[in-house]
């Protein structure tokens, strides 16, 4: 018992580690201008919805917080729907150059991404789709697609074949298998590589800046408007940052289970 | 579970090879185009050979930068890896508080990057920010900007107060993975709290630790966003990691062409150490 | 790429409008338009230095010179300021409204707009349809010819959609955009400069007074060399501190390793400092970013070849920036961007400072604010920037930056004559007063000299006088001499950033500098990718030979501080006045 | 449409000789599938490991003569060429 | 319907799984593939069921080459060691889930379903999800999902392995009861002899790949060919004595001799192994000529009717199984009687020589 | 070593118990004596494994107390208790080696380097695990697994108990009888009080001297494995024990006895006594199969029977039968001739049973 009130004193301390420049962020977001920058305060004197309603009443703000959500959930979905087969390929079979192939597949994270824009500006714009989010979804494939391979080989080798092979003799179709027996039982699994693809995609900003301007503009290029040659919008900066968060934490809020939970079964 | 040899496999594998070639083969082959060209814009290019490869690995200001980058990968994985499974091993196993813990520590994690450079470019303001000001307050003369020490520590709280959760998620979920059996033993064999740890919880740890390794040490070699809006690289050039002389020279000078040469130098580097990182794991895992 | 979104309605409308013109000796019908345009020019452009009639006469032939481009949608972007924050919620809408043009203002970063109208140069793709961008760019844009001259378009393609009452000499950046050419490349759009900011009210205070004509022998005033501008930062750092119980500085800097300190040294330090040549706009052979011209060809920036950037006079300018930041300014400075520092001397805790926009004018006159007297009257005053020891008259003193319209060969021709009309509706006279009260950054000689500028005056600080004297025009942005802004613009704050945190000496760091600025410019000689002008690299020699030439590269003075020389504000308007 | 890549006769002959290799193992590799053997290495390859082995250690060999000498990159492709050869054999 | 297995050889990676395996299922049988862990037991029902393909040889069903058609089309059923249902589907659709993929009409689908729960007497639970069922009852699951569908081969690998030891008692007695009126092929892979003699039918000795024996279930009990079959098939594993025979009497590992009376006369002198299953050893002789041997007890293990008597002497170590519960002290010197006319001799290769008879009668 | 003391023990997982069916234990008293080599026998979820868990210190229990050598250590963990157990799946630590593993609970300990080599070697010896000693554990088969398992509760002689869950359930049959000859052996070196959890009553009565059967959360018996053979105290252990278990016939009072389908079964006086004491209607007749006679002949007390089924299983047979509606089993030797048809069943009256509300009813003779 004495145990678990020192690992609860741990944790605790370690959270008011995580959570202290987020309340920063948070109250400063209260804050006007002239209080950021005057006197250190530690809670909002002047308690002010300014900030938030300059990003709420226009719609030049507010888009780019539909545009980043549009990409990163085509992105999930798309990262999901050519990962999963893949992933069962994986870790089912064994076929010529199926290593080679993952640690390809693994590499594409470790391209230096700033080389790669103008490419990736220059391929998008050459098939029409430049200033698309389906561009930026795409592009953000590049490094969530073998993450989410990664993951879901694990989950997928964590279920017995038999269960594939019992769904055969049964007379079911490999996508009919795929789709009704297999899905279903790996959605922790699924829960946990979305969470990463929309995590990964989600904070992203240098190929979702290079790949768009005006309609699909991510809220992180946005956002630097608050930094302009009359000086710093301390007070907006800060609630576009607290209001970034909030779609992550409602997506962390709805797998929260699966990610305790769900990795059990996967690769770990 | 043997795997079944079928090249047929191959089919449920192409959409993920079409697209990852799509978005990768084309890019990197342009790359290597361009990394033997000095490049002005379209239809302007100048041929170089193999010039800006040799100006790269001969330039002793990115030879400091990416021992700079090595340092901070170092220090990242050596303080991430242990204080990650530490905070893991100290979450609350189960239930609401498991659950509000969960999602406390993930949130760094969903801030976008700029923003958490932005974040901690205030918190350690000694004027307007709660750290820097609590420091200055206790008497440390502290200040990021100024102080190469500061500096760094400051990046690498940031990257620690960033990514550490990664690590703790992972962990928290390979110990959760652990059967409940495997404790009993070791009350039963009389273990003690360090031997519990040494002898079940880190050796099962293993396969999560791999992905957490090998996840933040390619993420922390090509930081960038964060210390840029944090320090800018400074002072002087004491936070200026690979990554953002990259950067700087693609999209701020738009010197492709070397900026390229340099890209391709620096994949080579992350490749090889991913890759022995890669393969040592795996084939332990199969000596016998 | 061309979308043309015509709305059945739209269409309906311009038949019956053409029918009507067709038809009617009525000048024209009252249409959504028209009466669009009304609206507007009763409720949002009523200040102007135009008639209502005229106003009107302007805005229909937007309408109509509008007309085949109606539903179409372009996209145009700038940096954020309040001119074109106004410009991107007010203005675009106006357009719209009047024209059924439709148009999206971004607004981003500066790096940002920099960033994307390099993407578009370097890969021949339309991003934007329309760039504001700084005239620093003028030496790139006509090297390059990826830049369409707006003196071309005017004449060419672009002629029926040029506005009639567009008054070309009524702009007072015009210069700036021009290239040795002839060409105008861009079209002003706003414009700022950086001038000596000070505490009008603390430099008045008698015991101040007294104590500083104790210490350093002369009065203290407007500092009209840099030894004054030194002794005034060490009397209020030093020897002042506090004032009210408040700890005050006397200087304010910025010195964060950011592409902004960059612009903090090329938009004019090494000029004020007297490191290049004389000459206006920008100082001829050499400039203030210590590029040696040949007959429009860059031939060297380091002293080996001619050029000033490791000069003696540069040396010397990036020593004091660093002095003075580590030795006057509050710790912070070090550590803050441009946009970062700007707002701080409004906090009431900074006597002086030598480097100050104008863009901030507006965001320090807000009521409130510990600089704000009661009746809304600033505390602090600009005045001209002190000088250093090198320079001599005929030189540059300081910074104005033209933002002004840039359009790329790579925009189809249609979205770029739309964003022509639009860029044109910014700077029409019907609403570039209106503009220029909400931004302050004026871009018209009938502007500056109208009524609502005498009456805004007192308010500004001095802003309205200094527009109003010919000396302005010693402040100007980069100019032709440098011929890949964004490629050199980017070593600067590297290399400053060097010897900010003293990693290197001044002089190290600059050598660094000049090398890095003299290879790309080899390397634009050496692939030939400049229609004109493109730079033709001197051989280096020793650097005596050029030190011993006359002018720029100067040779190191034996006294960098002469005495402090100092005037009163009031002289200083005066003269400003009699010379208008 | 592909202007844009840049390409550059030495590259595009780079990219197609690597495409050739790749082509020839992997036909190689069905029609006559390889198990995995040690050999001077010191884990168990396959035949696709050792030639992953021999591309990146000739990337290497190629940079570290650009960083360390001025000798001509033609000896360091032959002694690629060569160490790829031995890897393949006896690796 | 019969199914034929020709030549058939599976090699995965250089380990032969299943060497030239060559045999025939006729329909409206019940098989036992009966083989220690990784004899291939799994293999050889793989490949019937058409999960995997062959490296060489044929599968034949009437005659007909199936080799390479796929699983889907074949129609089995297969029941695993592990308890495999669906477990995101309740225990009613798992049943129906085949059925549903024949297209079946859905009142064909209730009546089956219902049928086939009562008939494994799972229908109290047929709302539930397979994990919330304890095993028995998940196993009980996934024999209905494999029965409803009326399959042509069933395939039972190992299903009662994971459960208590009487529940494997009785569902062992109903799979039995179930397959008495079907006409389909049944092959049921087990480890234990004991299992395979309750279940009865065909049995088929597998070990390390080959199909060592095939037949009956008590002509392969009675008869087998060699040692190795006789081994798999005992248990407790029958008692080996080495032994050599002149031409006037036999010696057991150059220890007891014993003249050469009844079935014993027959053979030619030479080496042979001579072995004794457990229960025919006695502690009281039966006929005169029973091999007297003189033992110590090592450990008496009892069963609920039986006791297992371990006996060594410096010579042999040997089990008897004797009926009844008997209490023998650990180093009792004790007495066993061996009745020569339940000897199996093999020659020294393990060869059966000479299996002794059953009583007339039978 | 310790004598282990289970005072009106009860167990339930849920916090809130609302009834008898949410214990997984109810109310046992039990002791498990020095140095005895115990089963625990009982079908799964019969919470076996949970009063394991409890004498382990695993569990603390919701009511009752666990006393070791008369002391209470409900509130002692399993290191103070000094107990081994045995995990029905194998526990290894698998980044160590077969030696170190069996060294671990050792090395906990404290003990000496020297003593620790001989005492692990001792037991790898028993276990037949030299072979492997210094092999990695992670890449052993299943069953050696489980043996250096074992190994690590068999190496501590100093312990209170062992207790073994179910510890050959992943054994291969073959190997089952050696360990299973190997824990007696083991027993009877060291004498250290173990309690072993099967739900085989092979394994359980070729381990134990005695023998408790558990049966939904409780014990019904706890005997020899004769007693349990030849006299199930409950329904449950007739049932239970045995291949196949008991024949159980629902009977109904009658004068001279109990009688079924007819047929009347005479009890003698004493147990006639006793069963009119009892006014349950809940009466059954058991006998074993083993002691059914089967002769072709009738006579007076046999009953004439259908053969309906013979299952030769080598050494025996099992014949059914059915008597009136009753199905019945009987047990005989391989050797006895059995045909379809007719047959006549005797009932020994030593081995007939009467069993009132499920329990045993006997006369106390002897």
């Amino acid at each position: 018992m004495k145990m678990n009130k020192r690992k609860g004193f741990g944790i605790s301390i370690y959270i008011v580690f995580v959570l202290l420049p987020i309340y920063w962020l948070l109250i400063m977001s209260f804050k006007t201008n002239q209080e950021i920058l005057g006197a250190l305060t530690l809670w909002p004197q002047n308690f002010t919805l300014a900030n938030y309603a300059v990003i709420f009443t226009d719609p030049s703000w507010y888009n780019g917080y539909i545009n980043s959500m549009i990409y990163v959930s085509m992105n999930v979905v798309i990262t999901l729907l050519v990962a999963l087969p893949a992933a069962y390929a994986f870790s089912r079979y064994k076929f010529v150059g199926d290593k080679h192939l993952f640690f390809w597949l693994l590499s594409n994270r470790m391209a230096p991404p700033a080389v790669f824009l103008l490419p990736f500006f220059q391929l998008y714009s050459s098939i029409g789709l430049f200033d698309t989010h389906i561009a930026v979804a795409l592009a953000h494939c590049l490094f969530n697609v073998p993450l989410a391979v990664w993951i879901l080989e694990g989950f997928i080798s964590g279920v017995p074949r038999e269960y594939d092979e019992m769904a055969y003799i049964d007379g079911y179709s490999f996508p009919k298998f795929f789709i009704k027996i297999f899905i279903p039982m790996i959605r922790s699994g699924i829960g946990v590589t979305a969470f990463f693809a929309f995590m990964f995609s989600w904070v992203e900003l240098l190929l979702a800046r290079t790949l768009t301007s005006v309609e699909a503009q991510p809220i992180g290029a946005i956002m630097t408007r608050t930094v302009g040659a009359s000086g710093i919008d301390w007070g907006v900066l800060a609630a576009a940052g607290v209001l970034t968060i909030v779609p992550g934490l409602l997506v962390i809020w709805f797998v929260r289970n699966h990610v305790a939970t769900g990795f059990a079964l996967g690769r770990v | 579970m043997n795997k079944i040899p079928d090249n047929r496999a191959w089919w449920l594998v192409l959409p993920v090879f079409i697209l990852v070639a799509f978005s990768a083969l084309i890019p990197l082959m342009t790359v290597v185009n361009y990394s033997v060209q000095d490049i002005f814009g379209p239809n302007s290019a100048y041929f170089v050979g193999t010039d800006w490869f040799r100006e790269v690995l001969q330039n002793e200001n990115l030879q400091a930068s990416l021992g700079r980058q090595f340092v901070f990968s170092a220090a990242v994985l050596l303080i991430e890896i242990p204080l990650g499974i530490g905070v893991a091993l100290m979450m609350p196993t189960s239930g609401r508080r498991g659950s509000l813990c969960l999602i406390l520590l993930a949130i760094p994690l969903l801030i976008p990057w700029n923003v958490v450079g932005t974040i901690w470019q205030i918190f350690g303001r000694g004027d307007i920010g709660l750290f820097g000001w609590a420091l200055n307050e206790i008497g440390i003369n502290y200040n990021y900007t100024g102080n190469t020490g500061d500096a760094w520590a400051t990046v690498l709280l940031m990257d620690v107060w960033h990514w550490t959760p990664l690590v703790a998620l992972l962990c928290y979920s390979g110990l959760r993975a652990i059967p409940e059996a495997f404790y009993q033993a070791a009350e039963i064999d009389r273990a003690s709290r360090w031997a519990i740890f040494r002898y079940i919880q880190l050796p099962r740890l293993k396969s999560v630790l791999v992905i957490a390794v090998l996840l933040r040490f390619m993420d922390s070699f090509m930081i960038y966003t964060e210390p840029f809006v944090l320090t800018g690289g400074g002072p002087g050039s004491s936070t200026t990691f690979l990554s953002q002389t990259l950067t700087t020279m693609a999209i701020g000078q738009f010197d492709i062409g070397r900026a390229a040469a340099f890209s391709l130098v620096y994949f080579l580097i992350v490749l090889l150490v991913s890759w022995l990182f890669f393969t040592a794991i795996t084939h332990l895992d199969k000596e016998k | 790429m061309f979308r043309n979104n015509q709305s059945p309605r739209a269409l309906m409308l311009s038949a019956a409008i053409s029918v009507a013109g067709l038809g009617a000796a009525m000048p024209a019908l009252a249409d959504q338009y028209s009466d669009a345009a009304k609206k507007w020019v009763d409720s949002e452009f009523e200040t102007s230095t135009l008639t209502e009639e005229q106003k009107l006469k302007e805005m229909a032939w937007f309408t109509q010179a509008a007309k085949s481009m109606r539903g179409m949608q372009i996209n145009v972007v700038s940096e954020t300021i309040a001119t074109h924050e106004y410009e991107s919620s007010v203005l675009a809408k106006a357009f719209t409204d009047i024209t059924g043009i439709k148009v999206t203002h971004n607004l981003i970063q500066e790096g940002d707009v920099i960033e994307k109208l390099q993407t578009q140069m370097q890969s021949g793709r339309n991003i934007y349809d329309a760039f504001i961008n700084d005239s620093d760019l003028i030496g790139t844009h006509f090297r390059y010819g990826k830049v369409v001259p707006i003196s071309d378009m005017m004449e060419g393609d672009g002629k029926d959609f040029t506005l009639p009452t567009l008054d070309l000499d009524d702009f007072i950046g015009l210069d700036f955009t021009t290239a040795p050419d002839g060409k105008l490349y861009q079209l002003p759009d706003q414009q700022f400069a950086n001038v000596y900011w000070f505490r009008a009210d603390w430099f008045e205070r008698e015991d101040l007074k007294k104590k500083f004509k104790e210490i350093y022998g002369y009065e203290l005033g407007v500092p009209v060399n840099w030894s004054a501008y030194e002794d005034i930062a060490k009397f209020f750092s030093e020897d002042v501190k506090t004032i009210d119980g408040k700890r005050v500085y006397g200087h304010m800097d910025y010195g964060k390793k950011d592409p902004s300190l960059g612009w903090r040294f090329t938009d004019a330090w090494f000029s004020m400092a007297g490191a290049g040549d004389k000459g206006l706009p920008n100082g001829l052979p050499v400039d203030e970013w210590g590029i040696r011209v040949e007959e429009c060809h860059p031939v060297g920036s380091s002293v080996t070849r001619g050029g000033a950037v490791n000069g003696p006079a540069a040396v010397y300018a990036t020593q004091k920036y660093v002095d003075w930041l580590n030795e006057y300014a509050p710790a912070e400075a070090k550590g803050m961007t441009f946009s970062e520092s700007g707002p701080v001397p409004a906090q009431g805790n900074v006597a002086q400072q030598i480097f100050w926009y104008t863009a901030f004018t507006s965001s320090m006159t807000k009521k409130g604010l510990p600089v704000v007297n009661e009746d809304g009257t600033p505390k602090w005053r600009m005045a001209p920037s002190p000088h250093g020891p090198y320079w001599e008259e005929g030189m540059k003193l300081g910074y104005q930056d033209v933002g002004a319209w840039t359009f790329m060969k790579s925009t189809p021709k249609e979205r770029r004559l739309a964003a022509w009309l639009y860029a044109q509706f910014t700077v029409s006279k019907t609403v570039s007063m209106k503009k220029t009260l909400v931004g302050l950054t004026p871009i018209r000689e009938s502007d500056i000299n109208s009524d609502a500028m005498t009456e805004a005056a007192p308010m500004l600080g001095g802003l309205v006088e200094f527009y109003r004297s010919p000396a302005r025009v010693q402040w100007s942005p980069t100019g032709t001499n440098v011929p890949d802004y964004p490629k050199l613009a980017q070593l600067w704050w590297q290399y400053i950033s060097q010897a900010a945190s003293g990693e290197s000496t001044p002089q190290e760091a600059l050598d660094g500098l000049a090398k890095a600025q003299d290879n790309i410019m080899m390397r634009l000689e050496r692939a030939n990718v400049m229609e004109t002008c493109g730079p033709k690299l001197n051989e280096e020699r020793d650097a005596q030979y050029w030190l011993d030439q006359p002018g720029a590269p100067k040779p190191k003075l034996d006294n960098e501080k002469p005495k402090g020389q100092t005037v009163p504000y009031k002289e200083l308007l005066k003269k400003w006045e009699a010379e208008s | 449409m592909i202007a844009w890549m840049s390409w550059t006769m030495p590259t595009a002959i780079f990219f197609a000789v690597i495409a050739a290799i790749l082509l020839a193992m992997t036909v190689y590799e069905v029609v006559s599938p390889c198990t995995e053997r040690k050999g001077f290495l010191p884990i168990a390859t396959t035949r696709g490991d050792r030639l992953f082995i021999g591309l990146l250690t000739s990337a290497y060999i190629h940079l570290m003569f650009l960083g360390l000498s001025e000798v001509s990159l033609w000896l360091a492709l032959g002694i690629s060429v060569v160490w790829l050869c031995i890897l393949l054999r006896w690796g | 319907m019969s199914l034929t297995l020709e030549n058939v050889s599976h090699v995965v990676d250089g380990v032969p799984y299943i060497a030239d395996a060559n045999i025939t299922f006729e329909a409206g049988s019940f098989n036992v593939l009966l083989g220690r862990t990784l004899a291939g037991k799994t293999s050889l029902m793989r490949l019937m069921a058409g999960l995997d393909k062959p490296t060489e040889g044929r599968v034949l069903v009437d005659g007909r080459d199936v080799t390479r058609e796929s699983v889907q089309r074949r129609n089995i059923s297969m029941i695993y060691q592990q308890f495999i249902n669906y477990p995101n589907l309740t225990v009613w659709e798992n049943i129906a889930s085949p059925l549903r993929l024949a297209k079946m009409p859905e009142s064909e689908i209730t009546r089956r379903v219902q049928e086939t729960a009562a008939m494994l007497q799972i229908e109290p639970l047929l709302k539930r999800y397979p994990l919330e069922l304890s095993g028995g009852q998940q196993q009980r699951t996934a024999m209905a999902r494999a029965l409803v569908k009326d399959a042509s081969l069933i395939l039972f690998d190992e299903p009662l392995v994971n459960l208590d030891y009487k529940l494997r008692e009785e569902l062992r007695a109903e799979l039995r009861e179930l397959f008495r009126a079907r006409n389909c092929i049944a092959v049921y892979a087990t480890t234990e002899a004991n299992e395979a003699l309750a279940l009865g039918g065909v049995t088929t000795l597998l070990h390390e790949g080959r199909i060592i024996q095939s037949g009956p279930v008590m002509s392969v009990y009675r008869e087998p060919v060699n040692v190795t079959a006789a081994e798999l098939f005992s248990e407790p594993p029958i008692n080996l004595i080495p032994g050599r025979v002149t031409d006037t009497d036999v010696t057991f590992d150059n220890y007891a001799h014993h003249p050469l009376t009844r079935e014993l006369q027959s053979l030619s002198p030479a080496d042979y192994q001579f072995g004794i299953r457990p229960s025919h050893i006695s502690l009281v002789p039966q006929n005169e000529d029973d091999l007297e041997l003189a033992m110590t007890v090592e450990l008496g293990e009892i069963s609920g009717s039986e006791t297992f008597m371990h006996v060594n002497n410096e010579h042999f170590h040997m089990v008897l199984q004797l009926m009844g519960v008997h209490e023998y002290h650990t180093d009792t010197p004790i007495k066993i009687y061996l009745p020569i006319s339940k000897l199996f001799v093999f020659d020294v290769d393990g060869a059966l020589v000479h299996a002794p008879s059953q009583r007339a009668g039978e | 070593m310790a004598e282990i003391q289970l005072k009106s023990l009860a167990h339930s997982y849920s916090k809130h118990p609302s009834g008898p069916e949410d214990y997984a234990i109810r109310q046992i008293s039990h002791t498990w004596h020095k140095g005895g080599a115990y089963a625990l026998l009982g079908p799964s979820g019969c919470g076996k494994s949970t009063m394991l868990n409890i004498i382990s210190g695993l569990l603390a229990p919701s009511e009752g107390e666990v006393l070791f050598d008369d002391v209470r250590v409900n509130e002692l963990s399993p290191k103070e208790r000094n107990i081994a157990q045995v995990f029905q799946f194998p526990v290894i630590y698998d980044s160590m080696t077969v030696f170190q593993n069996l060294a671990f609970p050792l090395r906990n300990a404290g003990m000496a380097k020297d003593r620790i080599e001989t005492k692990v070697n001792e037991v790898a010896e028993i276990l037949e695990l030299e072979a492997v000693l210094h092999r990695k554990a992670r890449n052993l088969t299943a069953d050696e697994k489980q043996k250096v398992s074992m190994g690590r509760g068999l190496v501590r002689d100093d312990v209170s108990a062992i207790l073994f869950d179910e510890p050959l359930t992943v054994i291969d049959p073959q190997l089952k009888w050696k360990l299973r000859r190997k824990l007696k052996q083991i027993h009877e070196q060291f004498n250290i009080t173990m309690v072993y959890v099967t739900h085989d009553q092979l394994e359980a009565s070729t381990f134990a001297d005695k023998i408790a059967v558990m049966y939904d959360g409780q014990i019904v018996q706890f005997g020899t494995p004769r007693e349990l053979f030849e006299r199930p105290n409950h329904t449950f252990v007739g049932y239970f024990i045995g291949s196949p278990g008991m024949n159980l016939v629902a009977v109904e009072r009658c004068e001279e006895g109990v009688r079924f389908n007819g047929m009347t079964v005479k009890l003698g006086a004493g147990l006639q006594s006793l069963l009119e004491q009892s006014t349950s209607s809940n009466l059954k007749l058991g006998i074993r199969p083993e002691f059914i006679q089967l002769t072709t002949t009738p006579s007076d007390d046999t009953f004439e029977c259908d053969v309906t089924d013979i299952e030769d299983l080598g050494t025996y047979k099992i014949v059914s039968l059915t008597l009136g509606n009753q199905s019945i089993k009987a047990r005989v030797d391989e050797d006895h001739a059995v045909a379809p048809g007719k047959i006549h069943a005797g009932f020994p009256r030593q081995w007939l049973k009467l069993y009132v509300d499920e329990f045993l009813i006997e006369e106390q003779t002897e």
